[in-house]
C-alpha cells in the first residue's frame, strides 16, 4: 500500500503545484500546459481511487478534448498584447482575502472531521467491473440526466457554432 | 475584348499591405527558400486562416543581368548565355536566339539543320514537360511520378549528351545552323525513345488523371479565363488551357514545323487540371512531331554560309518561338557592330507568373503550391 | 522589300493590316477560335510552290541586299494617322516587321485603339533601348500581337531622360511587370502605373543597369557591402 | 490507507486556487480555465466519496460534470472568440458593453 | 513487488527497442518506396542499407541543437517529449501476443485512444513554440485534423465494441476467437473508416497536411533539428505502430493465427500444420540472406548479411522450439509472431498509400471526415447494433444478420459519395467562401 500512498501524494503535489503555476503564469499557453498537467494528475488520482472509467474519460474528454480546444483558441487570439498587459485585475487583494477566508472555513471544517472518514477497501464489484457498473448506473438510474446532458451538449455545440461563426456582412 | 473595362476591377498586383491586418490574418512569406517555389521565388501571402487574401510575387533573386551581358559579347559569344535562362529547356532558348540572329542577318539555316533543330527542340519540350509533371505532382503530394518522369527525361538528356556533349545547358545550335552532325544512331535512339514514351505517358495518366485526390486538388484551382489570360500576356500551355487555341508553331511556324502534322491541344476551364491535361496532350503531340521529323531528315549541309564574323546590318528584329512554357521572344537591336546593341528576352515565365496574383485570389495555401506548379515557371528565366 | 529564304515566309509579320491579300482569319470574330495553320497557309499556296526552288539544299540562299529599315504604309497606318494625326510619326518596316513611331504622350489612346479597333489584343512585351547620344535618349518599345489577325505590330516612342510615359496597364493588365522592369533597369517612369517599384533589383539599389552609361564600375557597391557583407571586386 | 480527508484537502486546494484565478486574473481564457479547475476539484470530491460509500453514483455525477465542463468550454470559448473579433482583447475588465 | 516485475521489464524492453524498430520501419519504408519508384534506396551503410537506421540515429544525435531566437524555450523543449511520451504510454495496454502485455486494463482500448490523443499537445505546442508561421499553420492543421478524425475513428471502434462487448484488448481478441471470425469480416466498413481515420490521425500521406513539405515546409517540425526532431519522428512511427496494433487487435484477431478453428494435427503430436508456417517463413528469410551474403562487395558487408541470416535462423529456432513447449509458451511466442506480422502488413499498406496518392487539401480533408466518414460511421454503428439485436433476440446467424446491414451501409456510402462528397466544392461554394473573405470582391 506504500505505492498507492506514494502515488497519491505525488499526484496531489503535482496537481496543486501546477494549478498554482497555472493561475500565476503570464503566458496563456504556459497556463494551459500547467492546467493539462493538473488534469492529468487528477486523472492519476482517479486511477488511484480505482475509478478506471472516469480516469479514461478524464484523459479523453478533459485533457484530450476540452484542453485542446483551449489551446486552439489561445492560438487564434493574439498573445503579444497579453504578454505586456497587467496580469491581475484590481480586485485581486479583495479576492485573495475572500478566497483565504473561504479556504480557512472549509479547512477548519475538514480538520475537525479529519478522523471521521476512512476509505474502506473497495467493494469487489466496483473495482473489478468499474466500466460496467458505471454504464449500468448511467443507463438505468440516471438515464434521464444522461439524456438531459446530451441535449445540453447539443445546445452547447450549436451555441459554439453560432458564436464562432464569422458574421456575414 | 473587354479587357480594358475589367482591368480596373482586376486589382492589379500591388504590394501586399502588411500594416493593417484583419482578424485572424497573418502574413506568410513563402520563399525564397521554400520547397515548392521552384527556385528562388518569394511569395508574400496575406492569409486569413488558410485562405489567401492577397499575394505578391517578389522576384529578382536570380537576376544576373543577362541582357546587359549580351551588350558586351559578340553574337556567337552570347549564345551559351541564353541556355542559362530557362535552364530546363536550354535547347529551346538556343533555338530562339539563333533564329533571331539569323533573321537579323537575313540568313537562314539549311533544311537539314532546321529539321534536326525541330527534333531536338521537341525532345526538349518533352523533357521540360516531364520535369514539370514530376515536380508538380510532388508539390501536390504524389511522391512517385517524379521518379518515373525523371527516368524518361534521362533518356532525352542522354540523346543530348550524345549529340553535343552536354546534358542541361546544351548550347546545341549555332547561328546559321548546327555545329555538329547527328551521331550515328541518332535516329534509332530518338525513335526508340518515342516509341517507349507513349506507354510511359499512359502510366503517368493512370497514376494521376482520374485519381480522385488529384482531380480534387487541381480542378477549379487557379482558374484563369481566356480574356484575363490574353490581357495578362499569358502564353503557352497556360493560355491554351484557358481555351485559346494559339501556338506559335502553327501560327507563325519557324524551324521546320510547317512540314509536320500535329494538333494544338486546348481545354476550356483554365484551371490547374486543364493545364495538366494540356501539357500531357502536348507531350503526345511532340512525340508525334519527333517521329515524323526523324523519319526523314533531309541530307545536306548543316551550316549556312554566314561568314566568320557576324556583323548584322543596323536594324532590329523580334523573333519568338513557342518554348515549352510559352512565347519565348528575342528582340535584338543591331548597330552594325559585332556586338548586339540591345538584346531583350521576352521570357514566357515572367509573364505567366504575373498571372499568379489573379489565380491565387481566394485560394488556399495548398492551392498556391498547385498554382505555382501549374504555371510551370523557371526562375532563371523570370529573373534573367 | 527583301526576298529571302522560306522560313521567313510566315505571312503575319510582313503585312500588318495589309488588305490586299484577303486574310482568312480577319473575318473571324471569336478570338478564342484562332485559325490554325491550315487556314493561314491557304492564301500562300502560290508562294508555297515557289519555296523549294528557293531553298536550294546545300547552299545558303544567296545574300541579296542587306536588310534595312524602309518606309511603310498601309491601311492600318492610314487609319491610325487619320485618327491620331501628328501623334503617329514615321512608319517603317524592318525585316518584315512593322514599326510605328508614336508620340509618347498619346501612347495610351493609341494602345487602346490598337487593342479595341485594330484587334491587337495581346501586349507581348514592353521594353526600352538606350541611345545615350540622342537627345531623346530612350526608345520605348511595345510589341503587340493580334490573335485575330495573327499579326504583330511594334509601337515605338522616343523619350528624353526624366520624361514620363503614360502607363498602358489600364489597357493591358499584363503591362504591369514589364513596365516595372523598364523602370528598374532603365529608370523610365510610367505615369499611372499602379505600383511602380523596382522588380528585379533590390528596392534600395542605386542606378539603372541597362542604361549604356552604367557598367560594372558604377554598380552599387554600397548596397553590396551593406547587404551582402562583401567587398565588390571592382 | 489514505484518509478521505486528504482527498478533500487536495480538492479544497485546487478549488481555492481556481477561485483565486477566476477572481483575480484579467484574462478571460485564464478565468475560464480556472473554472475548469474548480469543476475538477469537485470531481475529486465526488469520486472520493463514491469510493467511500462504495457506490458508483459519485462517478456518474463526475461524468456529468465533465460533460457540463465540455459544454461550458465550448460556449465560453465561442464567446471569447466572438469578443476577440470585435474588441481585439481578451481582458475581462474591458468587457464593459452588454451588446456590441 | 513480483507482480510489478514483468510489467516493468516489458516497459523497459519496449522503450529500449522502439527507437530501433522505428528506425528499421523507416528503412523498410525507404526501401519499399525506392522499389516502387524504380530505384534502389539506401545501399551504402551495410549490405542493402541494413545499418542505415543506426547511422541516421547517430547523425541525428550529433547534430547541433538549434533553438530559434524567439522561440518559447520551455515549451519548445517540452513539446517533442510530450509527443513521444504519449506515444510510448499507449503501448502499456497493447497486447503483443497473449503473454506480452504491460497491463491488461479493463478499459484498455479507451486508454490507448485517450493517451494517443494526448500526443496532439506535442504537435500543437511544438508548432506554437517555434514562433514561425509555417509551424503555427502546421500545428493548427494538425489540431483540427486530429480532433475531426478522432470522431470518425471512435465511431469505427464502437462498431467493434458492440460485437466484442468489452473494452479490454484481450477480451476483444478472445471474442474474435469465440465467435470464430475476425471482426473485419463482420464490419468491413468499420475497418475502412478506421483505416482512413488512422492514416489521418498519424499524419501520414495522403493526410500529411500538418507536415506537408511542399506547402508549409515541414509544418510543426520546421524549426526542429537534431535530436528533438528525431523525437518527433520517433513519435510519428510509434503512433503508426499503435494504430496498426489497435487495428490488428480489433479487426484482425490480434495474436490469433489465420484459421484458428481449423485443427489439423501432425500425426502423433499436438503440433498443427499452420503452426509450423512461421518457423519456415523465418528459415526462408534466412536462406535469402545467406544467398545474398557472398554477393556483397565488402567483407564487412558479407558478415553483416550473414549475421542477419543467423538471426533469422535463431528466430526460426525459437518459433520451432516453442511448438514443443507448454501451451502458454507456444501461444505467447507464436501469438507475438502473428501479431507483429499483421501489424507489419498494416504498416505496409500505410506505405503503399503514401507513395500512391497525392495529398488532400485542408478543406477536402475536413469534408471527407465530417461529410463522409462520420455519417458513414454512424450508419455503420446503427447497422451493427440492429444486427446484434437480430442475433440476440431472434437468434439469427451472425453472418445473415450482418450482411444486410453492411449492404445498407454500402448503399449509404454510395449515396454519400454520389452527391455529398464533392471534393472540389461547387462553384457557388467557392464563390461564397471567397466573397466572405475577400474585401471588395463582390462588387
Amino acid at each position: 500500500m506504500m505505492l498507492a500512498k506514494l502515488l497519491f501524494y505525488f499526484f496531489a503535489l503535482l496537481a496543486v503545484g501546477s494549478a498554482v503555476l497555472m493561475v500565476t503564469r503570464r503566458n496563456i499557453v504556459h497556463a494551459a500546459v500547467f492546467l493539462v498537467t493538473t488534469l492529468l494528475a487528477t486523472a492519476g488520482i482517479f486511477l488511484q481511487l480505482e475509478a478506471e472509467f472516469l480516469f479514461v474519460v478524464q484523459l479523453l474528454v478533459y485533457a484530450g478534448g476540452i484542453m485542446v480546444l483551449f489551446v486552439f483558441v489561445i492560438m487564434l487570439v493574439n498573445l503579444d498584447i497579453e504578454m505586456r498587459a497587467v496580469r491581475f485585475n484590481k480586485q485581486w487583494t479583495v479576492a485573495g482575502a475572500l478566497a483565504f477566508v473561504l479556504a480557512m472555513q472549509v479547512l477548519t471544517a475538514l480538520w475537525v472531521g479529519r478522523k471521521t472518514f476512512h476509505l474502506p477497501a473497495a467493494p469487489a464489484a466496483l473495482a473489478e467491473r468499474n466500466t460496467e457498473t458505471v454504464a449500468d448506473a448511467l443507463f438505468s438510474h440516471f438515464v434521464l440526466a444522461f439524456e438531459v446532458a446530451s441535449i445540453l451538449l447539443l445546445v452547447a455545440m450549436i451555441g459554439a457554432v453560432v458564436m464562432g461563426k464569422r458574421r456575414a456582412e | 475584348m473587354s479587357a480594358g473595362n475589367e482591368a480596373a476591377g482586376f486589382g492589379t498586383a500591388r504590394g501586399v499591405d502588411t500594416t493593417v491586418l484583419g482578424e485572424n490574418e497573418i502574413i506568410l512569406n513563402m520563399g525564397p527558400q521554400h520547397p515548392s517555389t521552384h527556385g528562388v521565388l518569394r511569395i508574400k501571402l496575406r492569409l486569413d486562416g488558410e485562405r489567401v487574401v492577397d499575394s505578391e510575387c517578389i522576384i529578382g533573386y536570380l537576376h544576373r543581368g543577362v541582357e546587359k551581358i549580351a551588350e558586351h559579347r559578340s553574337y556567337p559569344q552570347f549564345a551559351p548565355y541564353v541556355d542559362r535562362m530557362d535552364y530546363v529547356a536550354a535547347v529551346s532558348n538556343g533555338l530562339g536566339y539563333c533564329e533571331a540572329v539569323e533573321k537579323l542577318l537575313g540568313a537562314e539555316a539549311p533544311p537539314r539543320a532546321r529539321v534536326v533543330r525541330t527534333i531536338l527542340a521537341e525532345l526538349q519540350r518533352i523533357a521540360s514537360h516531364l520535369l514539370w509533371l514530376g515536380t508538380h505532382a510532388l508539390d501536390i503530394g504524389a511522391l512517385t511520378p517524379i521518379f518515373y518522369s525523371m527516368r524518361e527525361r534521362e533518356e532525352i538528356l542522354k540523346i543530348f549528351e550524345k549529340y553535343c556533349g552536354a546534358r542541361l545547358t546544351t548550347h546545341a545550335f549555332r547561328i546559321g545552323g548546327l555545329q555538329y552532325e547527328t551521331y550515328d544512331t541518332f535516329e534509332y535512339d530518338v525513335k526508340r525513345f518515342c516509341e517507349a514514351l507513349a506507354a510511359r505517358i499512359d502510366e503517368y495518366e493512370t497514376l494521376l488523371t482520374e485519381n480522385r485526390i488529384w482531380v480534387g486538388r487541381t480542378k477549379g484551382v487557379g482558374v484563369l479565363s481566356a480574356d484575363d489570360a490574353i490581357a495578362l500576356g499569358v502564353t503557352g500551355p497556360v493560355l491554351r488551357a484557358s481555351g485559346v487555341q494559339w501556338d506559335l508553331r502553327k501560327a507563325q511556324p519557324y524551324a521546320a514545323y510547317e512540314q509536320y502534322q500535329f494538333e494544338v491541344p486546348t481545354r476550356e476551364n483554365g484551371d490547374a487540371y486543364d493545364r495538366y491535361l494540356v501539357r500531357i496532350a502536348e507531350m503526345r503531340q511532340s512525340r508525334l512531331i519527333v517521329l515524323q521529323a526523324v523519319e526523314q531528315i533531309p541530307e545536306g549541309p548543316i551550316m549556312a554560309r554566314i561568314g566568320k564574323v557576324l556583323k548584322p546590318p543596323p536594324g532590329e528584329v523580334y523573333h519568338s518561338i513557342e518554348g515549352p512554357k510559352g512565347e519565348l521572344g528575342y528582340y535584338i537591336v543591331s548597330d552594325g557592330t559585332i556586338q548586339p546593341y540591345r538584346v531583350r528576352v521576352r521570357p514566357p515565365s515572367f509573364f505567366n507568373l504575373q498571372a499568379f496574383h489573379r489565380m491565387a485570389r481566394g485560394a488556399m495555401v495548398a492551392d498556391v503550391v498547385a498554382i505555382i506548379g501549374s504555371i510551370d515557371i523557371v526562375l532563371g528565366e523570370v529573373d534573367r | 522589300m527583301v526576298k529571302r529564304g522560306g522560313n521567313d515566309e510566315d505571312p503575319p509579320e510582313k503585312r500588318p493590316g495589309d488588305e490586299s491579300v484577303p486574310d482568312a482569319s480577319s473575318g473571324a470574330s471569336n478570338v478564342l477560335q484562332f485559325p490554325t495553320s491550315l487556314k493561314k497557309v491557304e492564301p500562300e499556296a502560290a508562294a508555297e510552290a515557289a519555296k523549294p526552288a528557293r531553298r536550294v539544299p546545300g547552299s545558303a540562299p544567296a545574300r541579296e541586299a542587306p536588310p534595312a529599315p524602309a518606309p511603310f504604309d498601309n491601311e492600318l497606318v492610314q487609319r491610325l494617322r487619320a485618327r491620331f494625326g501628328d501623334a503617329i510619326g514615321e512608319v517603317t518596316i524592318d525585316r518584315k516587321q512593322v514599326i510605328v513611331i508614336v508620340d509618347a504622350s498619346h501612347v495610351r489612346e493609341i494602345a487602346l485603339a490598337c487593342r479595341d479597333d485594330e484587334k491587337f489584343e495581346m501586349l507581348v512585351d514592353v521594353t526600352a533601348v538606350d541611345w545615350p547620344r540622342r537627345e531623346r535618349r530612350f526608345d520605348i518599345v511595345w510589341n503587340l500581337y493580334s490573335l485575330t489577325k495573327n499579326e504583330r505590330l511594334r509601337l515605338k516612342a522616343h523619350v528624353t531622360v526624366g520624361a514620363t510615359v503614360p502607363s498602358v496597364t489600364s489597357v493591358w493588365v499584363g503591362a504591369n511587370w514589364p513596365e516595372r522592369e523598364c523602370f528598374d533597369l532603365f529608370g523610365i517612369v510610367f505615369e499611372g502605373h499602379p505600383d511602380l517599384r523596382r522588380i528585379l533589383l533590390p528596392e534600395e539599389w542605386q542606378g539603372h543597369p541597362l542604361r549604356k552609361d552604367y557598367d560594372i564600375l558604377k554598380q552599387d557597391t554600397e548596397w553590396v557591402r551593406e547587404h551582402l557583407g562583401i567587398e565588390s571586386g571592382q | 490507507m489514505i484518509p478521505v480527508s486528504h482527498y478533500l484537502f487536495l480538492s479544497l486546494a485546487l478549488f481555492a486556487v481556481g477561485v483565486v484565478g477566476v477572481l483575480t486574473r484579467r484574462n478571460v481564457i485564464i478565468m475560464l480555465m480556472s473554472i475548469e479547475l474548480i469543476l475538477n476539484a469537485v470531481n475529486i470530491n465526488l469520486v472520493a466519496f463514491s469510493r467511500l460509500y462504495g457506490s458508483v453514483d459519485g462517478q456518474v455525477f463526475a461524468i456529468f460534470v465533465i460533460a457540463d465542463a465540455a459544454a461550458e468550454a465550448a460556449v465560453g470559448l465561442g464567446i471569447i472568440l466572438a469578443f476577440f473579433r470585435n474588441r481585439k482583447t481578451i481582458h475581462a475588465d474591458e468587457m464593459d458593453l452588454l451588446k456590441w | 513487488m513480483r507482480t510489478l516485475l514483468i510489467p516493468v521489464l516489458c516497459a523497459v524492453v519496449i522503450v529500449a527497442l522502439l527507437p530501433l524498430i522505428a528506425g528499421y520501419i523507416v528503412l523498410v519504408e525507404r526501401k519499399v518506396m525506392a522499389h516502387m519508384q524504380a530505384r534502389l534506396g539506401p545501399m551504402r551503410v551495410g549490405p542493402h542499407g541494413l545499418l542505415q537506421p543506426i547511422a541516421d540515429a547517430l547523425k541525428l544525435m550529433l547534430k547541433e541543437d538549434v533553438i530559434p531566437t524567439n522561440a518559447d524555450r520551455l515549451i519548445f523543449w517540452f513539446a517533442p517529449v510530450a509527443s513521444v511520451a504519449a506515444a510510448l504510454v499507449a503501448y502499456s495496454a497493447m497486447p503483443i501476443g497473449p503473454a506480452f502485455q504491460i497491463a491488461d486494463l479493463n478499459v484498455g482500448l479507451l486508454f490507448i485512444v485517450a493517451v494517443s490523443s494526448l500526443g496532439i499537445y506535442g504537435v500543437v505546442l511544438g508548432g506554437w513554440a517555434s514562433n514561425s508561421h509555417y509551424s503555427l499553420l502546421g500545428a493548427m492543421r494538425s489540431a483540427a485534423q486530429l480532433v475531426s478524425y478522432e470522431v470518425a475513428a471512435g465511431l469505427a471502434l464502437v462498431s467493434v465494441l458492440l460485437l466484442a462487448g468489452s473494452l479490454s484488448m484481450k477480451e476483444i481478441v478472445q471474442a474474435q476467437l469465440d465467435q470464430g471470425v475476425w471482426f473485419v469480416f463482420y464490419v468491413p466498413f468499420g475497418f475502412f473508416i478506421y483505416l482512413v481515420a488512422s492514416i489521418a490521425e498519424t499524419n501520414r500521406a495522403p493526410f500529411d497536411l500538418p507536415e506537408a513539405d511542399s506547402e508549409i515546409v515541414a509544418g510543426y517540425m520546421t524549426e526542429y533539428s537534431g535530436f528533438r526532431w528525431a523525437l518527433y519522428f520517433l513519435a510519428e512511427y510509434a503512433n503508426v505502430i499503435v494504430v496498426a496494433g489497435v487495428a490488428t487487435t480489433l479487426f484482425f484477431g490480434g495474436w490469433l493465427r489465420p484459421l484458428t478453428r481449423y485443427h489439423d494435427h501432425f500425426p502423433g503430436t499436438h503440433v498443427e500444420l499452420l503452426d509450423v508456417v512461421p518457423a519456415f517463413a523465418m528459415i526462408a528469410l534466412a536462406l535469402y540472406c545467406f544467398r545474398l551474403a557472398p554477393r556483397q562487395p565488402l567483407r564487412v558487408q558479407k558478415r553483416v548479411m550473414a549475421a542477419a541470416g543467423v538471426k533469422c535462423v535463431l528466430f526460426a529456432g525459437i518459433l520451432f522450439a516453442a511448438l514443443f513447449g507448454s501451451d502458454a509458451v507456444r501461444e505467447g511466442v507464436h501469438g507475438a509472431f502473428w501479431f507483429l506480422a499483421k501489424v507489419g502488413a498494416y504498416i505496409y499498406c500505410f506505405m503503399w498509400f503514401r507513395f500512391t496518392f497525392p495529398r488532400y487539401r485542408f478543406d477536402q480533408l475536413m469534408r471527407l471526415s465530417w461529410q463522409f466518414l462520420i455519417p458513414l460511421g454512424l450508419v455503420n454503428v446503427i447497422g451493427v447494433a440492429v444486427a446484434i439485436v437480430l442475433r440476440e433476440r431472434w437468434d439469427w446467424n451472425p453472418f445473415f444478420s450482418l450482411v444486410p446491414t453492411t449492404i445498407v451501409t454500402l448503399g449509404f456510402a454510395a449515396w454519400l459519395t454520389a452527391d455529398k462528397l464533392e471534393l472540389s466544392g461547387t462553384d457557388e461554394d467557392i464563390a461564397a467562401e471567397s466573397a466572405a473573405v475577400l474585401p471588395g470582391s463582390g462588387e
